[in-house]
């Protein structure tokens, strides 16, 4: 990722893709809401939301392939359909058998998009929380549930960098 | 027994709740929640009473409750000003009466 | 079986407001307090009233949720050695005037409840004369065509309770929200939920006119996205209201006259809306209003500016 | 009741018995980060059932997708909050009461 030197250069074009991005996402839970009906005032909501959206969002947006999101969508899924039951039958369980630990886990991910989703998707999979994050933003702190749960937090990292088509 | 009925008791509850809320409540804050509760209870009979429930929605009462509302949060809102402000100049968040009444 | 569901929620309610009354601290007493909110939310769900539960969600439980809490936080601020003890009052006299209270409000509502009653002949006039409007949704209509009045003096309240609050924020110096570093999560949190709230205001203003919704559920869900930008250091509360604060925060008031006097020149009465774009002007400004006052009286500030982040 | 209302009530009531583990788990599990760990988790699951069953009975494709949206959402807001709770005991507040908020 040597986009760093021409970040100036590019960065407008990043603006319009986030634009963009964000624009159609809001048009689409507009259709959702109202159906067609009314769709001129989606469209100037939509704007609005889409150029307020650019003003916050950080970082440069990843291109990623409709496919893999899906398959990663599935991979998501099916990881906190486990957690949710593990953490569910550790809970119920009489006994609670739970032995909480703090990990460090560096990131070898680009910051942006992909830290964030992997940050953010780690507390929903099996016995993992995302529990802090270091200044440089690189070294994740994780909380486990039992020793065996930062399995997880590698195999994640490798779906996110597949997912956004990265080196790994 | 039937809907309005059962909601007619629920205000009259949530009133009387309000009522002995705001007499018991020493702090300020408790006393606004007294008097949101009782408003609230207000509503509610102004709904149920109104007939709508058990028949066809009646749209009167219930504009004139959505505009209780908003005027509900308007004067808490400045309630609570009020009451920062005897804060920082007293030092305290009761009222001079109450003082009294404890002593 | 939706009489146990009513009952189940009546008794919620009653148990709910009790805990806020008499629990020990205050801050859990606003916890419980916007739990309350919500659980009057369901109430007017299952009253046939989703206008009110939306406006109760947002505004009841929300706004005023929010307010306390910066209240709270204000108090606790003032002196932090001594939180508030929930000093109460013992008086003889407090359980047979609310019980009075209750038996009074029974009485009223049992009363009206069994009186015999002309089957809605006002509110049948009202739903005819509604069909002219072009609103589905009749709330909206009664609010705007038959109170209209009533609507304006509304928004001019709200107004007037900032402007007052404002007096006693005094002149304390504002102490900047404190920045929070970059925290990732935090900003693509705002990067999402911001447009997504921009876009169910906006829904919500437009759906007023058929279903459920309206200006000022409308302006809450907004004023939810100005609360978020202030906690996230964003926005920066300010001393000063420019006019980039102030006009918008009358733009409300200043329409609605406006066109409400613009019928009476016409020929009209007073605050005759003459087609149902002008509705959708009203209403758009008023969202704006109310959303800048509700933030302003969140922030306890006269004015906003851009953070610096 | 035919079939898919059925099945539509059995994924419903799964859902709550997640809800009610998740609130087990608050209650049950020993520090603050195991605790979050129930929340996000078994509640993610709950409202995903629930969505689940309500998209089953109103059997709309533009229903479901605003169940789905809603889910999506709930993730979001809870894995947001779980990371930053957990950011603010790990600094020192653990032990903190709700005052200490802001020091």
């Amino acid at each position: 990722m040597a986009r760093n030197s021409d970040m100036n250069a590019a960065s407008r074009h990043q603006r319009l893709g986030w634009a963009l991005q964000i624009f159609s996402i809001l048009l689409l839970i507009w259709v959702l809401l109202n159906g067609f009906y009314q769709l001129w005032a989606g469209l100037f909501a939509a704007a609005i939301g889409a150029g307020i959206g650019t003003w916050l969002v950080s970082g440069q947006p990843h291109p990623w392939k409709p496919h893999r999101l899906l398959a990663f969508a599935g991979f998501f899924l099916w990881e906190s359909l486990k957690g949710g039951i593990d953490v569910a039958w550790r809970a119920l369980h009489p006994s609670l058998p739970v032995e909480p630990f703090f990990a460090r886990h560096r990131m070898s991910l680009p910051p942006g998009q992909p830290r964030t989703l992997m940050v953010s998707t780690v507390s929903l999979l099996p016995g993992t929380l995302s529990a802090d994050l270091d200044d440089t933003g690189t070294i994740l702190e994780v909380h486990g549930l039992m020793p065996e749960a930062m399995d997880s937090v590698t195999r994640l990292e490798s779906w996110v960098t597949w997912l956004f088509s990265l080196d790994p | 027994m039937n809907t309005a009925w059962l909601f007619v008791i629920v205000a009259a509850l949530l009133f009387g709740i309000g009522v002995y809320g705001l007499i018991i409540a020493g702090h300020l804050l408790r006393k606004l929640f007294a008097i949101n509760i009782m408003g609230n209870a207000i509503f509610i009979l102004m709904v149920a009473a109104s007939g709508s429930l058990d028949g066809s929605p009646d749209a009167l009462p219930q504009a004139l409750v959505l505009t209780g509302i908003v005027i509900a949060v308007s004067a808490t809102a400045f309630a609570l000003a009020l009451m920062v402000r005897l804060y920082q100049l007293t030092g305290k968040a009761t009222l001079q009466d109450d003082e009294d009444a404890d002593d | 079986m939706n009489l146990a569901i009513d009952a189940l929620i009546g008794l919620g309610l009653v148990i709910l407001a009790w805990q806020t009354i008499s629990g020990r601290s205050l801050f859990r007493g606003i916890v419980l307090f916007v739990v309350f909110g919500l659980t009057m939310a369901l109430a007017w769900a299952r009253m046939g009233a989703p206008d009110l539960a939306l406006a109760e969600a947002a505004i009841g439980a929300g706004v005023t949720g929010a307010l306390m809490l910066v209240a709270y936080r204000r108090l606790v601020q003032l002196h932090p050695e001594e939180p508030a003890q929930p000093n109460r009052r013992r008086s003889r006299l407090a359980l047979p005037i609310a019980a009075l209270a209750a038996g009074l409000v029974a009485v009223i509502g049992l009363g009206a409840v069994s009186a015999e009653r002309e089957p809605g002949m006002a509110g049948l006039a009202v739903m005819s004369e509604l069909a002219d409007t072009g609103l589905g949704n009749p709330i909206t209509g009664v609010l705007l065509k038959f109170r209209n009045l009533d609507t304006l003096l509304e928004v001019a309240v709200l107004l007037a309770a900032f402007l007052a609050a404002r007096t006693v924020f005094a002149d304390e110096e504002k102490s900047p929200t404190p920045p929070r570093g970059d925290l990732p999560l935090v900003g693509a949190l705002l990067a999402i939920i911001i447009p997504l709230t921009i876009l169910v205001a906006v829904h919500l203003l437009l759906a007023g006119s058929r279903e459920p919704g309206g200006a000022f559920q409308a302006g809450a869900v907004l004023a939810a996205c100005g609360v978020l930008l202030i906690l996230s250091g964003r926005l920066q509360p300010a001393t000063r209201m420019g006019l980039a604060v102030g006009l918008p925060l009358v733009l409300g008031l200043l329409v609605f006259s406006l066109v409400g006097l613009a019928a009476l020149v016409m020929g009209a009465p007073l605050l005759a809306l003459p087609g149902l774009w002008t509705v959708y002007l009203i209403e758009t400004a008023m969202m704006i209003s109310i959303a800048l006052t509700l933030v302003l009286l969140f922030a306890g500030a006269s004015g906003l500016r851009r953070g610096d982040s | 009741m035919n079939i898919v209302e059925w099945i539509a009530a059995g994924v419903l009531t799964l859902g709550a018995v997640f809800y009610l583990a998740g609130t087990v788990g608050l209650l049950r599990f020993p520090d603050v980060y195991s605790r979050l760990h129930a929340l996000t988790k078994a509640d993610n699951l709950g409202l995903l059932l629930v969505c689940v069953g309500l998209g089953l009975l109103a059997a709309d494709w533009q229903v479901g997708a605003l169940l789905g949206t809603i889910w999506l959402l709930g993730l979001l807001a809870a894995t947001v909050s779980a990371h930053l709770i957990a950011r603010h005991a790990r600094h020192g507040h653990g032990q903190a009461t709700t005052n200490s908020e802001e020091s």
